[in-house]
């Protein structure tokens, strides 16, 4: 199997804290990874480092083969990432935004069709401004968007952040899906029951650096 | 008292930039002698054209230190990639270039508008020159800001010289623009002072306090840079404090089953 | 202003804003100097505080 | 490239259309502006007209700065310069598109505030091609130095009161340019209009060929 994430004694400082302080993961692709922890403990600074987008400043850092340190953005478009924040423009109807993210993406408007579906967004809520969305709505569209794109490496922050219980179902069930066709999800989550039954392998973060990690090889 | 010796990189003063020091109040006091006492005043101009030995060197100064700004820029955006410390001496050295730079072009200012209350009886023309400087104070002053601002020092350095460079660049468009709008305007009302004829003691007099004013900014700019590099080590002691202050409360693991928010 | 007074102020002004530009990164770099417990001779600064009268 | 920067720049439109800052709330401004300035020059006509060139781009600097500033916070808004950076877009694409729709939208500004100095300043075009070229050499300079400026000052937390800082010192030429420009166009001083409106398209490329070449690294580092 290759390996997608190969992290080694990586550092990374935001300002001037030391938000990871020598974490050390292999993930293989994939694999089903959540990641736990307090707040504060690196979880999101770990999602964003494997992005590309938190600067490495110390260690080796490798996603899908590229190195980090020599070129952040080449693993990028490979990468869906779902931060805290949903990356929408409230002033876009949900159409326009899907149909903008597709097109970024290189894509056809039906596969961004299918995606909305996917998540559970109502046809009805198309030419709805993206400010009107709910909290779990906005959500929903955040995630299809990435759906769109069609990533080999998922990053998702608190997917299950502001959905209902049926919301969570259907995220769960992305993420499986994504992962049995090859696809390679690392999430964080502080939905413990959802989270664990559904995980091939939990990782827990404190202080900035792995402590447990139930399928380290 | 720790001893200076092997630990010469964190300190501000050495052996040389102490030398220099001395040699550079030296001068400065000859200067004075010489372009307040022994130089004459000049037949046109009278005791004003003693303004003339800050004046100038303090422009020559101000257009030096930009220029290094600008190419110890060019060379941290060109150099400093590969490199393990990413080129930050070059950064360390434009940004302190930067700041004496902004501080001579704002002499250059000040002892032109106070000359040019006693020559042209205005402190301010709207000649090229004057608002060519003015723009270019402006724009220093803003890089200045750019630079202090807290952020991934690399980001800081890379940031900074981009802007370093659309300013050098902006240089030439300023002069240019500006002289060109005041040679069209008013072609006579320009000559009011005219121009000391700088001949035999005032010229070396010009020459020398050049010479001195240089030695000053040497100094001032070496020093800056250590001052720099200390504020530099000072961040990164603090940052290896916190890496392993953090790394030690590692265990126990507290964070397992925590599920607020 | 007359012509010796102008050029009294504009040197005085000079001397001043150089001096205090000095001073100031004499001491910035001695404070740090002393947070990291290094540096801080006092001779270092007494040398260059001679500097003020420019 | 230029389809990626036509969406960036179609999108930030019909962001605009949507939420219609640019005209209902900075043009209306600008034009409070002008009246401002005949307060302050005691609607004095013939000062007004003789002024009117500067005055158009005074008061186009600032409501277009206004805009420079919105067109970056609605991408530091909800996180979507992540989104920008992650969406392997050509970072000279989405220079050029925001440069695009800034183009356009400081455009509209100025077609609200031409016609308004022309009737509140009573002043007389005399050569409309001239006013007309300049008026897009000073936009496009505008639009250029505004994303690049713009992108640097963005996400931070001082950027309302850096950006400016930052943009009227590089843009002095463009304003010194555009109202000598100006000033021929509307014969109020006989000049070389033209030549000043080379001066801005020869301003506006070369920071073009510094904004193609330096916004990878300014978006990242954003």
């Amino acid at each position: 199997m290759s390996i997608v994430v190969d992290f080694r004694d990586v550092v990374a400082v935001a300002g001037s804290f030391p938000v990871l302080t020598g974490v050390d993961v292999r993930i293989d692709a994939g694999e089903l990874v959540l990641l736990s922890g307090a707040n504060g403990a690196g979880k999101t600074s770990l999602l964003r480092a494997c992005a590309g987008l938190q600067p490495v400043s110390a260690g080796s850092a490798e996603v899908l083969g590229y190195d980090l340190r020599v070129d952040r953005r080449a693993p990028r478009r490979y990468i869906g990432l779902l931060g805290h924040e949903n990356c929408l423009y409230r002033d876009l109807r949900v159409r326009e935004h899907i149909e903008f993210r597709a097109s970024v993406a290189g894509l056809k408007m039906s596969d961004a069709s299918d995606s909305l579906a996917r998540v559970g967004l109502d046809d009805r809520l198309w030419s709805a401004p993206v400010a009107a969305l709910s909290a779990g709505q906005r959500r929903k569209l955040a995630i299809a968007s990435i759906i769109v794109s069609r990533p080999r490496l998922w990053l998702l922050d608190e997917p299950h952040a502001a959905l209902d219980s049926e919301g969570r179902l259907t995220m769960n069930s992305i993420m499986e899906e994504v992962a049995s066709l090859g696809a390679t999800v690392v999430f964080a989550s502080h939905d413990k029951e959802l989270s664990e039954q559904l995980a091939s392998r939990v990782i827990t973060m404190s202080n900035g650096r792995l402590t447990e990690d139930s399928g380290a090889s | 008292m720790t001893s200076a010796k092997g630990r010469s990189v964190k300190m501000t003063a050495t052996p040389f930039t102490r030398a220099l020091g001395f040699l550079a109040l030296a001068a400065v006091a000859v200067m004075a002698l010489l372009g307040l006492v022994v130089s004459p005043p000049d037949v046109v101009q009278g005791e004003a054209v003693r303004m003339l030995y800050l004046h100038v060197p303090a422009i020559w100064i101000a257009y030096g230190s930009f220029a290094v700004t600008s190419v110890s820029s060019l060379l941290f955006l060109r150099r400093g990639k590969r490199r393990e410390d990413k080129g930050r001496h070059y950064d360390r050295l434009g940004g302190a270039a930067a700041e004496v730079g902004v501080l001579f072009t704002g002499v250059t200012l000040i002892t032109g508008m106070l000359w040019g209350k006693v020559t042209w009886g205005t402190y301010w023309q709207w000649d090229a020159r004057l608002t060519t400087t003015v723009l270019l104070f402006v724009t220093y002053l803003g890089y200045l800001a750019l630079r202090r601002l807290p952020a991934d020092p690399v980001v800081r350095g890379r940031r900074a010289a981009i802007m370093a460079l659309i300013s050098f660049i902006n240089v030439p468009i300023v002069h240019y623009s500006v002289d060109w709008w005041r040679t069209l305007h008013q072609k006579a009302s320009l000559s009011v002072g005219r121009r000391p004829e700088i001949t035999g003691e005032m010229y070396w007099t010009l020459l020398y306090s050049a010479v001195a004013v240089t030695f000053v900014a040497v100094w001032l700019v070496t020093h800056r840079y250590r001052v720099i590099r200390l504020e530099e080590i000072r961040d990164e002691e603090m940052l290896t404090a916190l890496i392993s202050q953090r790394v030690s409360q590692d265990l126990p693991p507290v964070s397992d089953g925590d599920f607020d928010e | 202003m007359s012509e010796v007074a102008t050029v009294a102020v504009g040197w005085g002004v000079t001397a001043v804003a150089v001096a205090s530009y000095a001073l100031w990164v004499l001491l910035r770099g001695r404070t740090i100097g002393q947070e990291l417990d290094i540096g801080g001779s006092s001779s270092m600064l007494s040398d260059k505080d001679s500097t003020t009268d420019q | 490239m230029l389809p990626e920067a036509l969406l960036i720049a179609r999108k930030d439109l019909k962001i605009e259309m949507r939420s219609k800052v640019a005209l209902g709330q900075v043009a209306p401004l600008a034009l409070l502006i002008l009246v401002i300035f005949a307060f302050a020059l005691d609607a004095n006509s013939m000062l007004l007209k003789l002024g009117a060139g500067g005055l158009f781009w005074i008061s186009a600097l600032y409501g277009g700065t206004m805009l420079v500033q919105r067109s970056f916070d609605l991408e530091s808004e909800d996180g979507n310069f992540d989104a920008l950076r992650m969406s392997n877009i050509d970072p000279s694409a989405i220079f050029l598109g925001k440069t695009l729709a800034l183009f356009v939208q400081i455009g509209i500004l100025e077609l609200v505030i031409g016609p308004a100095i022309l009737i509140l300043y009573e002043t007389q075009v005399s050569d409309w091609l001239l006013l007309l070229l300049a008026a897009v050499a000073g936009t496009l300079a505008f639009a250029v130095c505004g994303v690049l400026w713009g992108v640097m000052a963005s996400g931070l937390r001082v950027r309302t009161t850096l950006l400016p800082l930052l943009l009227v010192p590089v843009l002095s030429p463009v304003l010194l340019a555009g109202s000598r420009a100006f000033e021929t166009a509307l014969g109020v001083r006989a000049g070389d209009g033209w030549t000043w409106t080379g001066l801005m398209f020869v301003i506006a490329s070369l920071h073009t060929a510094v904004g193609l070449g330096a916004f990878g690294f300014l978006l990242e580092e954003g």
